[in-house]
């Protein structure tokens, strides 16, 4: 059979979904196939969606694990609102699943695992295979995948449960050659990964190759798409996960700043990634400590500040709960260091593995006293790189600890990223004080004019003893001080200071009508959504705009301004409309909330019928 | 402390260690007279006083930073050990100090305090052990004796306290040593050992707290009892006390009991301490609180073990060799990457 | 010499200051003063101020410790903008305190204590008493009381230090004389108090007696004061501390509901006194359980409330940050349970024996997700008593967490107090499911109609065995769910059932115009001010009214409406402005802060001015 | 658990605590093993069900009391133990169970556990040591060897671990004991001893994570091995293990060592397991991760000593007994009061 005989389509976009246990390796297929369409030169966006448990039992419906992955030769700015096609590794996943499916979209499914145990776990009365309720609403190709993959490692020396686990790199296969996509950087992954282990590797690609062939060979599959290049400005690009990119973040913030970078934390879903990735940068000098609890980590980062490193911690909800202590700490003895908030789903143990934006008051207020600390927010899986060096800057410039806040659909999403030339990030220093040799007094709060920073006067350095703490101090000597009026006066300088950091963020930027009728202010990972929507709308050339908080405290300097020319001010939060409250409470304007917890990201669909609402 | 702060010092004085601040305890307070040997062991130490860091929690023992004249964080309540392992880790030259309470280092710190001893990083604890809370004006501590009558336990404390020297014991810690505030030259020679010695080290002081807890430990101090109350260790010699040493140790069965030298008991019979042995250091362990054996003070324990940061810039040296080229622009760009004209 | 010899002046109300070194007992002599004062009918107003440190070096101003007290047979409603007295023991007293005196103020001092070394420590160059600095400004009375007790102690057997430390009582003696004051009682707590050791009663009594007779036969104090009955409502009254007040509501909680109380909880000033009030009550069977921290203080707490006891806890503003993740597995679990914040100075160790409003946000927002906790505030020393009830009442009512705010003026301070009978205290009963014998599996979400509470299904009750946790859990059946749906019904469910206590609190009271140009807004102990400001200005006509909110969240049904009859709200806060934040985010009205933030409660005369630059 | 419980249970089965939840472990999870010990020991220990309540933390080993049909609570990371004493406090009656990791309760939570043991509140505590974090996926933990390769220490971990045993010996617990995941008959006597005993119960249980540690104890439980590495103790009787019972503990000059019987040395060198003594359950405790020595499996060490909440209710009684007509309105109208007409 010559390729001829399938259809090829041209698409400007598709959103496709994995399915399956979480023993079937969904997250890794999901993703080989977003590495590969980075590589080839799409856009992307991908929402991995994995259960709180390790591996629920096989085949039930807590077990299930998906991967979404939006890609286009267009701006892509959301996981996609729902999938055109999806993969189901067995009937859970299929159960699951299937009512997120667009109409008439395409489902691959394994038709090996559609057993009658499978179809009662998965509570299924009859084998929708067979009964009449996907035909017709849908087009679905049922692959004996397990079989398949069997066929394909007969020869080979490897035990069963092996050969079973390739049915995933079938499935990739059968995609891969369905999106047109090439299956060396999977076959080059593979070798690296399993270098050790040369007949998982034979095993692997055999299944994979099955699943590409099964594409070409056979005439089920009748549809092949192409999906060309996105116009990306140029550059070299890799594809970045958020998490790692925060990571990233750091390590290019101590080699610019030329300092050493501390990282304090305990483990905690969605954030350990931070810490996972940095342990393994040792060559850079990077110091992990895996403390005991979340105080410890935050604790020892204070430490480490203190003593002069680049320190940094990241956590999420219940954690940064832990640190709301210490944190005051460090505001009081303006110790500069940046905490990583990877917002999931709350309040307490809550939805572990999904994401949220529900900790930024916590973030702007959860502490004791008035305890004011700059908050900046990531807005996609690439800008946590740019957010968590940022933060390191203004940390180490203003003397402060700064939070920057992401969420566990950044922070496990991935995009495809320009890859910064090192010499093009801002430069930074400490601000450490010299030795004084001289015999005159040090004095530790003689500030900076234009930042209000105290000096950095770290242990081992001659001449400058000094004690500081938590307790009030002297606004001019240091000393410990409980005079009601110098209180007033730290209070207020030490608001201003935070205030005084908007000299250094840059202005707003404004997407669509300068002036009109509706503004949407996004903030975090909403930013995808709004955009989305609001380029949508201004084809459709309404009056509408789109403008993207990235420092929530301080608030840029001309977000007043900005806001009064619109008559009314969408707010989208996955929460209950935390900034609302704060921009009403800081600007006379109309503001309209749109908030939905569902511990996932907004489909910008949503986004667009909430402004076509407000605009009626 | 690394080596490198061991060489060309200048000798300096009790004085130079002293700060400028007014000393706010209450007059009598036994945390004077820890700061008194405090101030007059350090210049004998080999350390620069800039290379010297004093961290401590909250209590009236934790203000004690502020009269030093090294460097000095006066933290949280409970959290020291934690922000000291930071200032360590990050820069292993220094020489860290942490002074705590038996509340701040115990209670809400407890678990801080045994995992920096399980992780052995060298830092020096200096636990001041009054039994009390001091600062929050006398509520029982988790080293308060059972039916302590306090604020908070009008008609007697129900926990049972913490041993601390078996609490370190327990968490692996790699040095154990007990000393008593009032005894100057003990203290002294615990402060210094403490410093020697690489690893947490883990000093109990038994530390009177005139206001709230008056006479906790008369019985030590006591000119008329002390002799009989106060084992002093000494590696290598038998443990012997009371007046003119006529007392001793003996182990019958693993269980320790006193007996008098004389007819029956020779020295020999007497056990012999021995720092390095974890066993003997459980059993003095033990002598807390029971009044018919003598309190310990001394080493109890102290052995070589690998210390954290060690290991941490060992480890980093390793990553740096196998990857000199390790720089910014290729880390940035590594994975694969695919370029947009 | 006959009484007639001293001039008699009537007043309204005066306000005293006793300051001395903290070991000089001035705490308890303005105890003795206060109960006395209440005892023959003044209305009273309390602010005691005392170092962080125990006992600071003799002499030094760091360790001076003071009191100052407001009484009057007017309503009295602070503790006094500044004295009209001040008892100064020694020349740090002196120089801390003698600023805040109002202009031509009495002196009392012991010129005994005005040496050389004192002086110095002071940091006085020339002795105040010798030179002009008060001669002429203030009536001075220097006296020497060191001397005047040796005397009256000579023929005692006691030791110097023990006469020396009497001089308090001396001070005491002149001040009761002064201003008219039976001495019997405090003779009879000064026997009660030292029953064991009669010479220490005798010094005593003898030093006060030596200072009400100095009054009375020598001439140099030339004018007695009379200050009249005050009138209060008719009943029973006594002077209440407000962390007595607190302690004594949870009790009378526990008592009219038939429950048992458990209080779970860690020593952290000023809430310690809470801890130590109830465990000398044990008579009612209360359980007091001093914990490691404040985290086990909450989660012991949280342990006693799942197994049905009424249980509280109590802390200040660091305790309150650590305890923020654990308060968020109550609002999941839907524990009930009260905690008392006795608000101090912060941020971080702060001023931690000074009072502050700084904790309102933490307490609103400081968790993570979206975890609503009930917050009421206590207005006076004598509301924490029906403000911990009330929050008892309804925490058990509701099945939620709820947080009180009291302050450490409010926790130290104290007025005179009507004693309510028990049976007028509101009953209220737990809502325990009864025992199932059944065989129907239990619904542990079956909720209330008009309460949305679930049901109080208390471990040892046959039957009901069930699971619950701080994991999502589904709206129907309570089992662990991670619907997306599903976890937004739950978070408005959370939500409602919160904002439903309204239905409980009582319509909010305006105190003057009905609608006009500016209301006062006010919360926690910052009622007093207030309202003495705003009774002041009605006086002089002004369109002004004042409304003070114990319920903070909810906010009353009401407030929007009354806030919409006034040109201004003025909201007068010890903090940055927190309330404030609120209001602007939820009402449309032209909110004013007023905001102080010293750690020491408002003067109202302040508030007077501001209101009266707002109306300009 | 109050005595009262202990009469008119009805004879349940293990069904009886089988709650209708779907269990989520991985398939092979040590877990699913202790869970069946669990429910197959509770019909015999004479509680009814609706006394019973399974206290957790957050990790896998903490969703066990989602799968037993008691009351159960289901808490946050570490904090278990602090709960529970709540629990237990508040209802005496009640027998509470703590089932927690070796992160949930060394790590985070150490603190709580140690405080639990000394405070002796008569809770049963179950520690699944798994010497890693399974819920987050692989990091070391607490119990991790040193030089553990995890996600988290991709050169190997550099902390000392703790002893659990004699982390507990160290905070005072009055039961120390340690069972293995399937080795089902010992776990479930180990269960039953740490109900029976009146104070808090340690119970230290190897628990094999296959996902993310697999194998960690195999040499402990692979039929080839496992008599020469187990050390079963029996109280009062000589410590022998190994294939026919041929090897001995022998204690030499207070060190222990691994002696074979036969022409040297006979049964009656043999160390005698004293489970009351302190400083035998020390010097097993310091077998843990020996490779000379076997692994104790049994009860430790268990004596009585003054109960927590036991103490908590005399004095309650007392103070009731002493103030008859304590009422609320005497109370509330206590201390000086006067009246307004
Ligand atoms: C988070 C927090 N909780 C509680 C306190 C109150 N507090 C301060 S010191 C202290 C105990 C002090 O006891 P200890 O450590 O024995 O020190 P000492 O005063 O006896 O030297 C407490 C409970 C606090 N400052 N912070
Ligand atoms: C406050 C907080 N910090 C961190 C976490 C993440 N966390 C959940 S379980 C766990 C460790 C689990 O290890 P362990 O107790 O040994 O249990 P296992 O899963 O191995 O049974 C961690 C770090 C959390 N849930 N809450
Ligand atoms: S209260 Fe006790 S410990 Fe504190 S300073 Fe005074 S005497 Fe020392
Ligand atoms: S990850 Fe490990 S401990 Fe957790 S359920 Fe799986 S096998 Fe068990
Ligand atoms: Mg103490
Ligand atoms: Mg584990």
């Amino acid at each position: 059979m010559s390729k001829q005989t399938h259809l090829t389509k041209e698409l400007d976009h598709a959103v496709i979904r994995f399915a399956g246990d979480s023993g079937d390796g969904m997250q890794l297929t999901g993703g080989r196939f977003s590495e590969t369409t980075a590589i080839i030169g799409n856009d992307l966006s991908t929402l991995p969606d994995y259960p709180a448990e390790i591996r629920a039992p096989a085949g039930t419906l807590a077990g299930v694990s998906a991967f979404q992955l939006h890609f286009g030769s267009v701006d892509i700015h959301t996981p996609g609102d729902r999938p055109d096609v999806l993969v189901a590794m067995n009937p859970a996943a299929l159960k699951v699943h299937i009512k997120d499916l667009a109409p008439g979209g395409i489902i691959i499914i394994n038709k090996n695992a559609f057993t009658e145990k499978y179809l009662k776990l998965a509570g299924y009365e009859s084998n929708p295979l067979e009964d009449d309720s996907l035909i017709g609403n849908y087009t679905v190709y049922p692959v004996e995948m397990s079989k398949l993959v069997k066929n394909a490692c007969e020869s080979l020396d490897v035990p069963k449960k092996t050969v079973e686990r390739t049915k995933n790199l079938m499935a990739l296969g059968i995609l891969f050659w369905m999106f047109n996509r090439p299956t060396e950087p999977t076959i080059r992954w593979l070798k690296e990964k399993f270098a050790k282990q040369p007949t998982i590797i034979e095993a692997n690609i055999r299944a994979l190759n099955a699943g590409y062939n099964y594409g070409s060979t056979t005439r089920i599959l009748t549809t092949r798409y192409i999906v060309g290049k996105a116009k990306l400005p140029s550059g070299t690009y890799r594809n970045i996960h958020g998490n790692y990119a925060t990571a990233l973040g750091f390590v290019a913030a101590a080699e610019r700043s030329g300092m050493s970078l501390f990282y304090g934390g305990y483990p905690i879903t969605p954030a350990s990634e931070i810490l996972h990735t940095l342990s393994a940068w040792k060559q850079f000098g990077v110091k992990t400590f895996q403390a005991e609890d979340e105080i410890a980590g935050i604790a020892s980062t204070i430490g480490a500040a203190y003593a002069g490193s680049l320190a940094v911690s990241a956590t999420s909800g219940p954690g940064l709960a832990l640190k709301a202590e210490a944190l005051g700490l460090a505001v009081m003895a303006e110790i500069p260091l940046v905490i990583v908030n990877v917002m999931r789903g709350g309040p307490s143990t809550g939805l572990p593995t999904k994401m949220e934006q529900t900790d930024l008051l916590q973030a702007l207020f959860g502490r004791n006293g008035e305890a004011p600390i700059p908050v900046i927010a990531a807005a996609t899986p690439g800008d946590c790189f740019y957010a968590s060096y940022e933060a390191c800057r203004i940390a180490v410039k203003y003397m402060t600890p700064v939070l920057v806040l992401t969420d566990g659909y950044l922070a496990n999403g991935s995009e495809p990223w320009r890859i910064p030339a090192a010499e093009d990030l801002p430069e930074f220093f400490p601000n450490f004080s010299p030795p004084d040799t001289g015999n005159g007094k040090f004095n530790p709060v003689k500030r900076d004019k234009k930042t209000q920073a105290r000096p950095w006067a770290i242990p081992g350095t001659a001449g400058l003893e000094h004690r500081i703490g938590g307790l009030e101090k002297n606004y001019d000597t240091g000393e410990v001080c409980y005079d009601p009026d110098n209180h007033m006066k730290m209070v207020t300088a030490r608001a201003d200071r935070v205030k005084g950091i908007t000299q250094d963020i840059d202005p707003l930027h404004v997407y669509g009508v300068e002036e009109g009728d509706l503004l949407v202010l996004s903030w975090g990972s909403t930013f995808g959504a709004s955009r989305s929507a609001v380029s949508h709308l201004i084809k459709e050339e309404k009056s509408v705009a789109h403008a993207h908080l990235r420092w929530i405290h301080p608030l840029p300097k001309d977000l007043g301004d900005i806001l009064s020319r619109y008559k009314t001010i969408l707010i989208p939060e996955v929460n209950t409309g935390q900034l609302s409250l704060l921009i009403r409470a800081t600007y006379p304007v109309n503001v309209k909330g749109y908030n939905q917890v569902r511990a996932r990201p907004f489909k910008s669909q949503d986004i667009i019928d909430t402004i076509n609402r407000q605009l009626d | 402390m690394g080596d490198k702060s061991m060489v060309n010092v200048k000798k300096l004085t009790r004085k130079d260690f002293s700060s400028d601040q007014m000393v706010r305890w209450c007059p009598g307070c036994g945390d004077y007279s820890i700061l008194a040997q405090v101030q007059k062991t350090l210049p004998d130490i080999g350390v620069e006083k800039e290379n010297i860091v004093f961290v401590s929690g909250i209590g009236c023992s934790s203000r004690f930073p502020y009269y030093m004249n090294t460097y000095g964080f006066h933290t949280i309540h409970g959290r020291a050990p934690a922000i000291a392992s930071g200032v360590k880790i990050a820069n292993p030259d220094l020489s860290v100090w942490i002074v705590t309470g038996d509340g701040d280092g115990l209670s809400i710190g407890g678990n801080h305090t045994i995992h920096i001893l399980r992780r052995n990083i060298d830092v020096n604890i200096l636990l001041f052990n009054n039994r009390i809370y001091g600062l929050t004006k006398g509520q029982y501590s988790p080293t308060s004796e059972l039916g302590k009558v306090s604020k908070s336990t009008p008609m007697g404390s129900l926990d049972r306290p913490f041993n601390p020297p078996a609490l370190a014991l327990g968490s692996q810690a790699t040095f154990v040593a007990r000393a008593i505030d009032v005894d100057g030259k003990p203290l002294q020679s615990m402060i210094r050992r403490a410093q020697e010695h690489r690893g947490t080290s883990f000093l109990e002081i038994y530390q009177n707290c005139l206001i709230f807890n008056d006479g906790a430990y008369s019985h030590l101090t006591d000119k008329k009892t002390k002799e009989d109350t106060v084992l002093h260790l000494e590696h290598g010699k038998p443990m012997l006390f009371g007046k003119d040493k006529k007392k001793g140790v003996f182990l019958s069965k693993n269980t320790p009991k006193v007996v008098e030298i004389g007819e029956q008991w020779s020295e020999s019979d007497i056990l012999v301490h021995n720092e390095k042995d974890w066993i003997i250091a459980s059993i003095l362990s033990h002598f807390t609180y029971r009044e018919d054996l003598p309190t310990p003070v001394g080493v109890l324990y102290a052995v070589d073990e690998p210390v954290y940061e060690d290991m941490m810039v060992d480890q980093i040296s390793h990553a740096v060799s196998q990857n000199q080229k390790a720089d910014l622009n290729s880390l940035l760009g590594s994975g694969d990457t695919w370029t947009v004209e």
